[in-house]
């Protein structure tokens, strides 16, 4: 994606779009998918590092062909569908996880004009999908007919859905700060390092860090990952999937992860404008690398909290607080 | 040489010979009937502030003698108790525990006493499982080691230490 | 005339609760938690009815790792349970070995060497300390996931676990189920230098013990979700049979090696850490508090090891070389991590002087514990059940022997 | 059709194919089990039979955060447009929307004291 | 604020050294001088084998692993005394408990602990330790500890603490 | 390969053999199946049937210190995502049946390790009336690990086995040896006490001599119960 292709007027690399979201989205996908594999070896490694451990090492050098492995392993295992579940539900949910978590892919910017579908409403468009995939999830729980894994649908939904709030009000500041749903006008209404993060001093980086939190459990990471909890529900939703199946909930995981980083990094941090610095994919690529390492930091660093915990620190602090933060910000624009 | 048995208290000991009708109780515990079994635990947890109930053991012991000749055993259990009272610093007196002993004929039962201490109730659940103790007015007498269908009590004597158990025996 | 327990404190879940009493509109779940489960600590099974994701009623089942090893004792000559044993309670396998050698040892009037009993101390201090790192790594790793910062800290635990069994891999030859103690002293003596690498390994360990702390219990997150979880009444605990850092947890300053010194236990003055709480925190902070008074107990003694034999019986050459009179019977008990670790042994009766006990009986802290689960649980939910069984730290090979 | 839109439906339909190839990938390179044990296809629930069906009714506080997620939900979705055209409604418009979210919040402190909120 | 703390430590801990051993099969760790994990049976000074065939190993054993069946007595090259023989000897390490017992008890310090492990099998047979594989053990890193050691070290009329064959002392 | 030996059915091989008359599929067929039994090989998920003390000796490889992370191989706590099942500890007669369905749950191709005597053989347990004398005779077991309990050093030994088994029979190395105990086998590899193969001569000195106590016979074969009738095998899966 470095060496990216002249762009066209039109803002599309062909002159049809179909065409354009076709290369460029393979291009996107294959590289997305990519990262979110090797992200696996990564964390592996960041973790095992943490605990003065060396991590995957055998499987090819410094262990980097452990995510294929595991994925070429996952595809040979046995497909069991176990007798008691709602079996169209079951096979439809693997699917729709991916689908729902690939696609926020499609508005996210990574350089200048480089996005697959540059949709006006593209921070409702991405939230909407990443929200989206609390339903497959739902499914999976609810179709395993396995009491773990409803355990883990309730508190997925549950927990998506106090955390789907504070999620939006978080994504408003910014929406309000630019006056745009487009993802390129919000980067380039903080061009110049003018990251809202930082500024307004206030709001901004309040509303980052709750737009942080409210992504960790979105993407159900620890602290807030009571839908999938082992030491409680043995594996959450997943804990009736085979091979391929659960392999793909386990890629839409860190996919959505990786995701949940892209669009702090846009919305907040510049996306892949850096002042000074130029411009580019590799500082989108950049920043977004670093959010991804600080949830693995703080993955591997807390507890997670209680199903209730964390719907009362939701609904109590985190929802009047993006109120108030919207309000602030809106207050900024209009005075300044 | 340490002493083998652990002295009883001198206060309780005085009491249970009064209340068991004896000289004197063996170092191991008195044996008490078990008609009158409830109502000494009650007064040595109420009374005497055994709070602490360590365990309950019961052993099994063959048929001894030719029945109706002198000294002729029937087969029983022997449940031994161990109770505690815990340090009272303010008296000055140090921690105290009181053994007894009630022996049960096989065929008969012994009063349950998870009625005095709750703690009984998993002690007595796990002799009645693998001694076969019948525990009367037991809350709950299931049976806690074993499976529910397994045949017999492995820890009486005459069970066979390799009984063989379908299919994996 | 003293009240019955339930009613003095009515507030009680009631651990026999009958189902059918329960609110009729609710739709209650029966869930299996176990005896696979990561979080159940080996193959306890708690059936849980959850309305919701509160737990109604817990009903534990044990006896899935029940081996049978009080009949096997009944075969068994004295010399050959000290190795049997140390797979009871298979994270402080020292603990056993002198459990069940200090009641053959009352009974026989035995006394082990003033080395012995250094020695027999100073280890069993180690092992707390051990035991009491994997309690507590086990207890994050319930808390945080096996992914996740509880994996982290338990993996911390088990960093330092390592010192101590290289530790003993030194003196005994193993990392654990050593079978080092014998009736009437031990087994291996201290090899030369011992004392030093020792001593450098629980200072390195006490200086760690704050990472744990830090770390996992000054964690808010820790705090939110231990705090007030699982409170044990003292009087219900003593009741219960419960011993060691859950009933001090809850206000009760019990501890045998103060209280009834054994080994050389007497010689030492200890400070017992005692917290009022009685909740899930409460017990892992009286673990950590337990952990740097160990260390400290053990460099003390290993200062005073006094020279001279380790054992105070002839070594054994032949099987059944011990024998304990006829009809006998005794309890002997040390304070193991998990609190009373007592031996019952009624000494062989009808065939003279035979070398294997009649009956031997083991009276496991951890039992005892289990018995609590029914009341603590009712009342918490599921996220808080894992909590629970990993603060009153059940070993399943001491519950079901 | 804006091109905009066509290129995302376009991208989703990539995504799915790509997620649907990595399941026909299994279903090719997957084996299949020789003889099929009943117990295999058992519910998992930690070695034990399960006992019933797990498709129970929910506690009602599941639907009460549902209430909750969908009443703020809406009011987001008033926002979301006053937002986007802060700059041309003024300040009239951000002292409405002030009155309307405090209105909301209040509504809030409400539930909060109720303990609407509490998942116990 | 300690939800940071956690951060810290393990921040920390990202620079700490490893404490991860090699691979077995890449180095083989140093194990100390009497850890044991395997059995060797030995030849004595004069190049016989040295074990009598006396079956004490085979009674102590605790969960009866070693079969010995005795040879007939025959004359000792070497010294010219009668003594007793091994025909066969077999430890099966599926059921070894490593309690060390039958090195203690052995009269002639035949069977010794090897710290080298055995290899994981493929079939219990594999793990059945004849007594061609015990002398060929024989060649492997031995323990310290031999019936003798064992015997003198818990010598209760012992008085220097130092044991013979300890390569430390 | 002899593919009756596995207890799958693996589909690539059925479409390969139709086509594999065509020059140069069998080579690109070679290298794919290298490559994907690399993969399998390389990427042993475990679940610790961890019941006991070797369940301890599993955490400590896991640890820091011995670090099973290293060549691929992490632990899962549901079946269904596993390769591999270690069984790491006593397994009783009432856990056996939990745990024949646990490893059926698990889906193909997997395999089992017996890690320590107690999995092996029942260790001394083994004549007790609770314990399974060894899970090889309730279920397949693949690489046996001895020792009580085994080093973690042991246990990486023991990966490392069963990917060298995993290699050689996907090559068509390895024939699965003939010892495999057949379902309902009842009699491990040593002979017990009351072992029809062992003289009961032997099992009453022994009785005698090592017990020191047999009441009655008690103790004897002759005083246990007789055996309940012996259904029809069922199909091993």
């Amino acid at each position: 994606m470095n060496g990216a292709p002249p762009v066209a007027a039109s803002g599309l690399l062909f002159n049809s779009a179909p065409l354009h979201a076709l290369v460029l989205g393979l291009v996107v996908v294959s590289l997305c998918m990519g990262v979110a594999a090797w992200s696996i070896w990564y964390e592996r490694k960041f973790a095992a590092r943490m605990q003065n451990r060396p991590g995957p090492t055998e499987v090819g050098p410094w262990g980097l062909l452990q995510p294929i492995a595991d994925g070429l392993k996952m595809l040979q295992k046995e497909d069991i569908v176990p007798a008691a579940v709602d079996r169209p539900l079951f096979e439809l949910a693997p699917l729709l996880v991916v689908v729902a978590s690939l696609g926020t892919l499609a508005v996210i910017p990574w350089g200048d004009g480089l996005v697959i579908a540059d949709l006006h409403i593209g921070v409702l468009f991405a939230l909407a999908l990443s929200s989206l995939m609390l339903l497959p999830v739902w499914m999976a729980g609810w179709a395993s007919n396995n009491k773990y894994a409803l355990l883990g649908g309730m508190r997925a939904i549950a927990q998506g859905v106090s955390y789907e709030i504070p999620l939006l009000l978080a994504a408003t500041v910014p929406i309000v700060l630019a006056g745009s749903f487009r993802l390129g006008d919000i980067v380039e209404a903080q061009a110049g390092l003018r990251w809202f993060a930082l500024w307004p001093p206030g709001p901004g980086a309040v509303a980052f860090v709750l737009f942080f939190m409210a992504s960790l459990a979105e993407a159900n990471r620890i602290p807030f990952d009571i839908p999938e909890a082992e030491s409680e529900l043995v594996a959450g939703v997943t804990v009736e999937y085979t091979g391929m199946k659960f392999g793909m909930f386990y890629l839409a995981e860190y996919l959505h992860t990786l995701i949940a980083s892209a669009i702090a990094a846009t919305l907040f941090l510049g996306g892949w404008d850096m002042g000074p610095l130029g411009a580019g994919v590799h500082w989108m690529v950049l920043k977004t690398l670093v959010l991804f390492a600080v949830i693995f930091w703080i993955r591997w660093s807390w507890l997670r909290l209680r199903a209730d915990q964390l719907m009362a620190l939701s609904w109590r602090w985190l929802v009047p607080l993006g109120l108030v933060l919207v309000m602030a910000s809106a207050t900024w624009v209009v005075l300044a | 040489m340490p002493p083998r048995h652990e002295p009883l208290p001198a206060d309780v000991a005085a009491w249970a010979c009064e209340f068991l009708g004896v000289d004197e109780l063996p170092p191991e515990g008195p044996f008490v009937p078990r008609d009158r079994l409830v109502e000494f635990a009650t007064a040595l947890k109420n009374d005497h502030d055994f709070l602490f109930f360590v365990y309950c053991a019961a052993t099994h012991y063959l048929a001894e003698g030719e029945p109706g000749s002198d000294g002729a055993l029937p087969d029983r259990t022997v449940v031994a108790y161990r109770v505690r009272r815990l340090p009272d610093r303010r008296r000055g007196r140090p921690t105290q525990t009181f053994p007894f002993r009630v022996v049960v004929p096989t065929g008969e039962s012994t009063p349950s006493l998870a009625g005095v201490w709750v703690g009984a109730d998993w002690q007595e659940r796990e002799q009645l499982d693998l001694v076969g103790t019948v525990f009367q007015g037991h809350p709950d007498p299931r049976r806690v080691m074993m499976p529910d269908d397994w045949p017999g009590h492995p820890l009486r004597r005459d069970y066979a230490i390799d009984t063989a158990h379908f299919p994996w025996r | 005339m003293r009240m019955p327990l339930d009613l003095l404190l009515p507030s009680w879940p009631d651990p026999h609760l009958d189902l059918g009493e329960y609110d009729p509109e609710a739709d209650l779940v029966a869930l299996n938690m176990g005896p696979q489960h990561p979080s159940t600590h080996g193959v306890l099974r708690v059936k849980l009815y959850l309305d919701g994701e509160t737990v109604v009623k817990a009903v534990p089942y044990v006896g899935y790792l029940h081996r049978g090893v009080e009949k096997l004792c009944e075969k068994l000559t004295y010399v050959q349970i000290t190795p049997i044993v140390d797979k009871n309670d298979y994270v402080s396998p020292m603990m056993n070995e002198w459990a069940v050698n200090a009641a053959f040892e009352a009974l026989l009037g035995v006394e082990p060497p003033p080395r012995a009993q250094y020695m027999r101390t100073i280890f069993a201090e180690i092992q707390r300390i051990a035991s009491h790192l994997i309690s507590i790594g086990t207890w994050g790793l319930d808390m945080g996931g096996a992914i996740g910062g509880g994996a982290t800290v338990f993996l911390y635990c088990l960093r330092e676990r390592e010192l101590i069994l290289d530790l003993f891999e030194e003196v005994t030859g193993c990392r654990f189920h050593y079978n080092t103690h014998t009736v009437g002293g031990m087994r291996h003596d201290l090899p030369a230098g011992w004392d030093k690498r020792a001593k450098a390994v629980l200072d390195r360990i006490s200086a760690r013990t704050w990472e744990y702390e830090r770390f996992l219990l000054d964690n808010p997150i820790c705090r939110q979700r231990a705090e007030g979880i699982a409170v044990v009444d003292p009087t219900l605990a003593m009741e219960l049979g419960v011993s060691g850092p859950i009933l001090r947890a809850s206000g009760v300053d019990y501890d045998m090696r103060r209280d009834a010194p054994y080994g050389a236990y007497g010689d030492i003055d200890i400070q017992v850490p005692v917290r009022t709480e009685g909740d899930a925190l409460a017990r892992a902070l009286v673990r950590i508090a337990e952990m740097r008074e160990s260390a400290r107990i053990a460099s003390t003694l290993l200062d005073g090891v006094p020279e001279g034999p380790i054992g105070a019986l002839k070594p054994v050459k032949l099987h059944g070389a011990v024998k304990l009179k006829d009809g006998e019977e005794g309890y002997a008990a040390i304070e193991s991590p998990r609190g009373e670790l007592g031996t019952y042994v009624v000494a062989a009766r009808e065939r003279r002087g035979a070398a294997s006990p009649y009956r031997l009986k083991i009276r496991s802290p951890s039992y005892h514990a289990i018995s609590l689960l029914p009341w603590l649980c009712p009342g918490h939910t599921l996220s808080d059940v894992v909590v629970i069984i990993g603060s009153i730290d059940p070993i399943m090979g001491e519950v079901d022997r | 059709m804006d091109p905009a839109w066509l290129s995302a439906l376009t991208f989703l339909g990539v995504a799915f194919v790509v997620a649907a190839g990595a399941l026909v990938g299994a279903r090719l390179l997957g084996v299949k089990s020789r003889v099929d044990v009943p117990t295999r296809r058992d519910t998992y629930e930690c070695g034990e039979e399960p006992e019933g069906v797990a498709w129970v009714r929910f506690h009602p506080r599941y639907y009460l955060v549902a209430l909750l997620f969908v009443l703020f939900d809406v009011e987001t979705v008033f926002i979301l447009p006053w937002a986007l055209n802060l700059d041309d409604l003024g300040l009239l418009a951000l002292v409405e929307m002030v009155v309307f979210v405090g209105i909301l919040l209040l509504g809030w402190a409400y539930a909060v004291r109720k303990g609407a909120i509490e998942w116990q | 604020m300690s939800l940071f703390d956690a951060l810290a430590i393990s921040f920390r801990n990202l620079f700490r050294p490893k404490v991860t051993e090699p691979l077995p099969w890449k180095q083989a760790r140093p194990r100390a001088d009497r850890y044991r994990a395997s059995f060797a049976l030995v030849h004595d000074e004069h190049g016989e084998e040295a074990c009598i065939g006396c079956k004490m190993c085979e009674k102590i054993c605790p969960s009866q692993i070693i079969t010995v069946t005795p040879g007939g007595k025959v004359e000792s090259p070497a010294t010219g005394k009668k003594r007793g023989t091994c025909a066969d000897f077999t430890l099966d390490l599926n059921a070894c408990i490593v309690c060390e017992l039958c090195v203690q008890v052995c009269p002639t310090d035949a069977i010794i602990m090897v710290r080298v492990q055995e290899k994981p099998g493929f079939d219990r047979t594999d793990l059945l330790l004849t007594m061609e594989r015990l002398y060929a053990n024989e060649h492997k890193p031995l323990a310290w500890s031999s019936g003798s050691v064992l015997v003198g070290m818990q010598d209760p009329k012992r008085v220097a603490p130092a044991a013979p064959g300890e390569g430390e002392d | 390969m002899n593919e009756q030996d596995q207890a799958f059915r693996h589909p690539l091989y059925d479409m390969v053999e139709g086509v594999a008359r065509f020059p140069g599929v069998d080579v690109a067929f070679t290298t794919a199946d290298k490559v994907l039994t690399w993969s399998q090989r390389n990427s042993l998920w475990v679940f610790p049937m961890a019941t006991s003390c070797c369940g301890i000796e599993f955490m400590a490889a896991s640890s820091s210190r011995f670090d099973l992370d290293r060549i691929g191989t992490i632990p899962r706590a549901t079946p269904r995502h596993c390769d591999v099942m270690i069984i790491a500890g006593t397994i009783t007669v009432k856990m056996a049946p939990r745990v024949k369905k646990l490893w059926d749950q698990m889906p193909e191709p997997k395999w089992a390790i017996a890690m320590g005597s107690c999995a092996i053989s029942g260790d001394f347990y083994r004549d007790i009336y609770s314990v399974v004398p060894g899970v090889d005779t309730f279920m397949p077991v693949d690489v046996y690990v001895p020792g009580c309990p085994p080093n973690p050093d042991g246990l990486l030994e023991g990966l490392r086995r069963l990917q060298d088994k995993i290699r050689r029979k996907r090559a068509g190395e390895w024939v699965e040896p003939d010892r495999r105990p057949p379902p309902g086998m009842r009699a491990p590899s040593i002979p017990r006490i009351g072992d029809p193969a062992r003289s009961p001569r032997i099992d009453d000195a022994q009785l005698d001599s090592v017990m020191h106590l047999d009441p009655g016979g008690a103790l004897r074969r002759s005083g246990a119960p007789p055996l309940p009738p012996v259904p029809p095998a069922e199909e091993e899966g």
